[in-house]
């Protein structure tokens, strides 16, 4: 499956490296696989590496997407 | 137990040997019990399947229990291997709705362990022992070559004395009984997962090893016909409750949602892919009582400063497999397990 | 938890469901699989299958890099722990695979093998580094997630000019494997109808959502890349069953608050730097598929552990009663294998279906036996 | 005690560490045991400085003892470390002149320790137990990863019923009492050194280890006011004997020719440049009792199958400084003083 | 056992003793070193003194190589053991003599050097073979007793070949050191007026009762050599008596069954081809001694661990108040140390006396110190 | 004090090494310092070596001098 998880980038490290927090607990992850991280942005995490930044707009757009069905009749 | 299929296959005693699982918790270690350690000693007390043995003396009904403690590492957040060794087996006493008495320890030091942190250990055990209200009656040394042991090993018994009418065993729990717990599960095992260098987590989290004599002796006093009384520790919450089931013949359905999980142990899981109902407290216990009592038990329990968050988490049904299942709080519905193995980190 | 949380909402769960038994056609079935073990283990771990309506029926796929590894690589594996000058690292879920005669990782270190867990490849080089002594090799598992870490881990060593890390490469590709369960080999072996896949989510982040173009076009088969959580996997198969009502065959990104349609091009050429493919690997219960397996390329031959240690290379099949195959491609559930349960559990797995708890054998038997009750 | 000057200097907690004399039964044990866990866990029980605890529950007396083994190798020449656990335990609760009841048993087994091993260790104790007559009601099970075990260490507890009139206890030795040995001295701290390679030694010589509970059975129910009864384990007759000297502040008179030792354990510790009197005894007891009832208790021991070779082998005295004093065989006299560090063999 | 319990027998002990009695003069002192730990062993163990008149006074001298091994050799072999490549290998005995800062090599493996225990520097030897990658470094204690054992074991691994087996050569010379007591050093120590000695049993087996023949010619001391039974022990008393008496100052045997003139001409021939003499040797508790130590010779350089490795070579003082040399020389008692029993005790040794069983404090606080109360 | 015992040679074994025996206690030592030594004789073994034969005529000659001591008149 991959396990991954979305955190929340709390500092920059030196090496490319950034100490991520998710839910209250943090961790560290390398940055290499991805450009132009952030304090404040959230990555996939997986195996010690961010893989990707996740979008926080295309979050809300999926939500949206969900809430916008008709609630459920039973 | 009832379910004759729990064990796929028997020990292999001529080939095989002991592994980390056997030492776990879950499936691997009741099999051993069962097929080595109960069949060789079989006898009416062990066979009563609990964490300690009652029996009856002269003067009422006593309870015995010992517990081996190898944690590592021996200082951990809140709490050390002196009183976790005290709180466990405390608690094993308590779990009978006993008054616990006295206790031994017996200590297997590796050579080179320092006198410093021996003198940590012993005060911590003799602080946890005065506050649970017990003593350490006897004792026992060994030390042991270097490489041979791991800084120190402290296996404590206790004996405690249970009041009149008062009898909980996992073999009590009726369909209809309530199933409650004392508070937040899985904080022990992530507060000691956390230390572990390679596992490159941090957390506040800290262990919940308590003596739970005062929060039982409270139960008992209002609720005395409580039916069972266990301290989900090594493989958790489901173990604990899997155990149980089989031993009554009996299944369970538990709410996700009313179980008390803190977000920074759920995270913490999460993060290691990892299931808060499998890893351990040492500060926390099942109770399982008749639904009349559920209510009367449960203020019980939130009245003591150490049952504060307790909750109902469920109920138990009759069923000829013994399954414990979950409504999870997502709306499905599924099976809680036996832990199998160790739970070990994955990345998948 | 951001991101998670929401995702996991009870209350959106019965919208999304509700829309799912009103959309889906009563007079058809919709046979879905899902390719990945997240999906898997979300679907049991969550009860999915009890808020879908009985003709949307979830089919689990090879998405475990675990359970497809292959028993002669295990066995492999633990002869390369066993060599004295050996330190094996790898993830803790490889550590208990068993391999032939239920010898695992786990216990050829009770027996005194070497080996240790690491949660992250780096921490491997990291122990090769601080013990020059020792020859580490880092078991590498995984689809396209972990394939870059993995690359980095080798470029580092290269680096760092260490000589006694190597890495014993068991990376896969996973739209390979997807092609291998569509694709009637000619060999008998029977395919179930497929109405539509359920994409990765993680390997989409890497390799983007185009890569499975190809699959879907050839084989008219929608295919949904979704997310992990609950939701993601509810929302997916609604749009799975729009797609099939609607008689569509595209790739759609459901996940897309992570996956893009390229992915993550510098992820893709770091492992293209250091692995090309291999002719063919073999996946556990799926058999040899061609080009779906990577290993270290010529450069980087001083870091395989294939080239420095004699590697048995052995092809081990699994319990002749084991099922696996057959459920795999969606012919066969569980429980209509004749050792599910009895000798086949998840403390002795006989197949690869049953060896991780995101296995379709395990994770019924972990979570769903109840239904069979 | 009444020797201040038994340890030279204190203990150094903040700079030291735990070596093997702190387990070797001797005086540095003794020190550690005083100084950091007494000292700590100071309670009454603990106070008695026995090898068990008493104390009153409603319906009598009782005594609760625990002990760790931790013997290599395992399997030794008249008996395993399975054995070895349930006699250890037995007779500590015997020493009380008690009758043992029940026991409990923690395992600590280290990783790849094969199931065929463990079952014969387990069977063993089963076997022990069940001629004993005891049960064993309740136990634990941790496995240690490799490397950080040794094979299996197995900690027991047991509890025992005092009968009415019977106390006996290591501060009772009065000056003018008879000291008494149940057999010969040395056999097991032999038998297991026999198995070690790197000593290069070979005897017929089996270990004494037995369940003394039959034979303090008929010592008691012969002499019920007998004054101590003690096992000399760890550090031999020679180191026991000096603990019940300074717990009860007399010094002793030993008749080096009355002390009964096999030929053959005589030459082994020749060989090694040891002396029989620090070998370690696990069937073997002392006994002291007021002059006009060693007649009959020696009767009654040597009436007993383990009481065979008792012998009397000395007398108490009045000694301010607890000397335990021997008339040696060959004429002369001399002190037999504690254990010192290890018993290691000798070149010189 | 045969040639041991005869020479233990009571009654026979009680007729010695009674000549011994009849024949001392009461009118004068008999000051007699037994120059051997064994003498002390079995004087303090059978309790000899109390079978001899008042006058006839046991002092205890030198004689046990654990006891005069000086601190500083000890500090050294604790510092070659705690080399991580250093498995050192060790009689059982000195495993727990103090050096510095209360440190011994029981406590130094306590705290993780690689120190093994042996019975035989044979076993040394086959450690080495058995563990190539390891340097084994044979900690050799001993008088010429032990001395051609080790010459063995130095010859047996340059036979082997053996590249990873050094010895850390701490063998002693007897008769040095009974000069070296007898001389006054004209240092202003102050030296017992000794009358005769009981000589060493087995180091007389080896080198031959006519070593001692300089030592008493030139001091006018008689040297009676003497078995380690107790009979042994009052049967030479009374010898010494005698020559004492007739005023002779001879080397006699009382420890014919074993020790002849000459001695062992094989051992002697091993030890001498593979050691030779140091310039001096320090004593622990008696100093600096002439030509009292063997080191080994040019030829087996490759064996000797104080040339493989950097050896402090250090010389570290007792305790102050330690009055060891004093005792040593004949001059003070045990308890004339203002320490005696107090700071110093066979747990915690101050000085060289108190550091075996068979030093003059130790076997006086081991066995005799009712003697005081 | 270089404790040595006097232990009966009750087997020669191959490499210039026997088998011992003292009171029943059997044990090996080497030969290799000493010659002539058969089955039946005693010799003194000092860490693992014989030093030197035992010389029985001698021993009895000594138990034969103190024997010939007056008696203790005590
Ligand atoms: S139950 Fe086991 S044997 Fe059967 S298909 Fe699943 S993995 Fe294979
Ligand atoms: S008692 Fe100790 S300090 Fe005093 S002389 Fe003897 S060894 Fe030296
Ligand atoms: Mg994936
Ligand atoms: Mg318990
Ligand atoms: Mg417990
Ligand atoms: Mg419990
Ligand atoms: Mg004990
Ligand atoms: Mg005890
Ligand atoms: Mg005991
Ligand atoms: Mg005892
Ligand atoms: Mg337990
Ligand atoms: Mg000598």
């Amino acid at each position: 499956m991959c396990l991954a998880v979305p955190a929340l980038v709390t500092a920059l490290l030196p090496d490319d490296r950034a100490t991520v927090s998710l839910g209250g607990v943090s961790s560290t992850c390398s940055l290499e696989l991805v450009e132009g991280v952030a304090v404040g942005d959230y990555v996939i995490v997986h195996v010690g590496y961010a893989l990707s930044r996740l979008d926080a707009e295309e979050a809300e757009r999926t939500l949206a997407l969900l809430a916008e069905l008709p609630a459920d009749a039973a | 137990m009832t379910d004759r299929r729990l064990f796929a296959r028997k020990l292999d005693i001529a080939r095989g040997a002991v592994d980390m699982t056997h030492g776990s918790g879950g499936k691997a270690m009741a099999q051993l019990v069962r097929e080595l350690f109960a069949a060789a000693f079989a006898n009416p007390w062990l066979d009563q399947g609990n964490d300690q043995a009652a029996f009856d003396v002269p003067g009422g009904r006593m309870v015995m229990t010992t517990d081996g403690f190898v944690v590592s590492p021996l200082f951990f957040p809140g709490g050390d291997i002196g009183s976790l060794a005290v709180h466990g087996t405390v608690n094993d006493v308590a779990m009978a709705g006993a008054v616990p008495l006295h206790l031994t320890a017996g200590f297997i030091i590796e050579e080179g362990f320092p006198l410093a942190d021996l003198k940590r250990v012993v005060d911590s055990m003799a602080a946890a022992a005065r506050e649970a209200g017990v003593a350490i009656v006897s004792g026992d040394t060994k030390v042991v070559e270097r490489g041979k042991g791991d800084g120190i090993f402290i296996t404590t018994t206790g004996i405690g004395m249970v009041p009149p009418g008062v009898a909980p065993s996992g073999d009590r729990a009726r369909p209809g009984d309530a199933i409650l717990v004392s508070g937040s599960m899985g904080d022990h095992g992530v507060a000691i997962m956390s230390t572990r260098d390679n596992l490159g987590f941090e957390t506040a989290i800290l262990s919940d090893s308590a003596a739970l004599n005062g929060l039982v002796a409270a139960m008992v006093a209002a609720v005395p016909g409580v039916h069972v009384l266990r301290d989900p520790t090594r493989g958790g919450l489901a173990t604990t409750l899997n155990e149980i089931a089989h031993q009554s013949g009996v299944g369970m359905r538990l709410a996700e949602a009313d179980i008390p999980v803190r977000a920074e142990v759920a995270a913490a899981c999460e993060l290691l892919g990892l299931d808060p109902l499998y890893a351990a407290n040492e500060g926390k216990l099942i109770a399982i009582c008749a639904e009349e009592e559920c209510d009367r038990l449960l203020a019980a329990m939130r009245a003591h400063p150490l049952g504060r968050d307790a909750a109902r988490i469920g109920r138990v049904v009759e069923d000829a497999h013994c399954f414990v299942q979950m409504e999870t709080r997502f709306g499905g519905r599924r099976i809680v397990d036996w832990l199998t193995g160790e739970q070990l980190p994955r990345i998948c | 938890m951001k991101y998670v949380d929401e995702f996991r909402d009870p209350l959106l769960a019965r919208t999304v469901a509700a829309a799912i038994a009103r959309e889906a056609r009563p007079d058809r079935a919709y046979n879905l699989m899902e390719f990945c073990g997240g999906h898997t283990h979300a679907i049991s771990r969550y009860g999915i299958p009890d808020l879908l309506p009985g003709n949307v029926r979830m089919i689990h796929g090879p998405g475990c890099p675990v359970c497809v590894l292959p028993v002669g690589r295990i066995d492999d594996a633990i002869a390369l722990a066993r060599r004295p000058e050996v330190t094996l690292c790898t993830y803790g879920d490889v550590m208990r695979v068993p391999g032939s005669g239920r010898l695992s990782l786990l216990k050829a270190k009770a027996q005194g093998a070497d080996v240790r867990m690491v949660v992250s490849a780096d921490a491997a080089v990291r122990i090769a580094a601080e013990n020059p002594g020792r020859q580490v090799v880092f078991l590498a598992i995984g689809f396209e997630t972990t394939t870059p870490p993995t690359a980095l881990a080798v470029r580092a060593a290269a680096a760092q000019g260490l000589s006694n890390f190597t890495v014993f490469c068991n990376h896969v590709l996973t739209p390979s494997a997807i092609q291998g369960i569509l694709a009637d080999a000619g060999d008998g072996k029977e395919v179930a109808s497929l109405d539509g896949f359920v994409g990765p989510a993680h390997v989409s982040v890497v390799i983007g959502s185009e890569a499975y173009a190809p699959a879907a076009a050839e084989h008219g088969k929608p295919v949904v890349i979704s997310g992990f959580e609950p939701l993601d996997v509810l929302q997916s198969i609604l749009m799975l069953v729009r797609q099939i009502n609607e008689g569509r065959a595209e790739v759609e990104n459901q996940f897309t608050r992570a996956v893009t349609a390229e992915g993550n091009r510098k992820a893709q050429a770091i492992v293209a730097e250091i692995f090309e493919t291999r002719a063919s690997f073999e996946w556990r219960g799926l058999g040899s598929i061609p080009h779906s397996g990577l290993k270290l390329r010529e450069a980087y031959a001083a870091f395989d552990a294939e080239r420095r240690f004699p590697v048995a290379g052995a092809s081990v099949p699994d319990h002749k009663g084991c099922d696996c195959g057959a459920i795999l491609r969606g012919v066969k559930r569980p429980v209509d294998c004749k050792l599910f349960a009895g000798v086949c559990t998840p403390e002795n797995p006989m197949g690869s279906c049953m060896v991780s708890a995101e296995g379709a054998c395990a994770a019924h038997y972990t979570y769903g036996r109840f239904r069979d009750a």
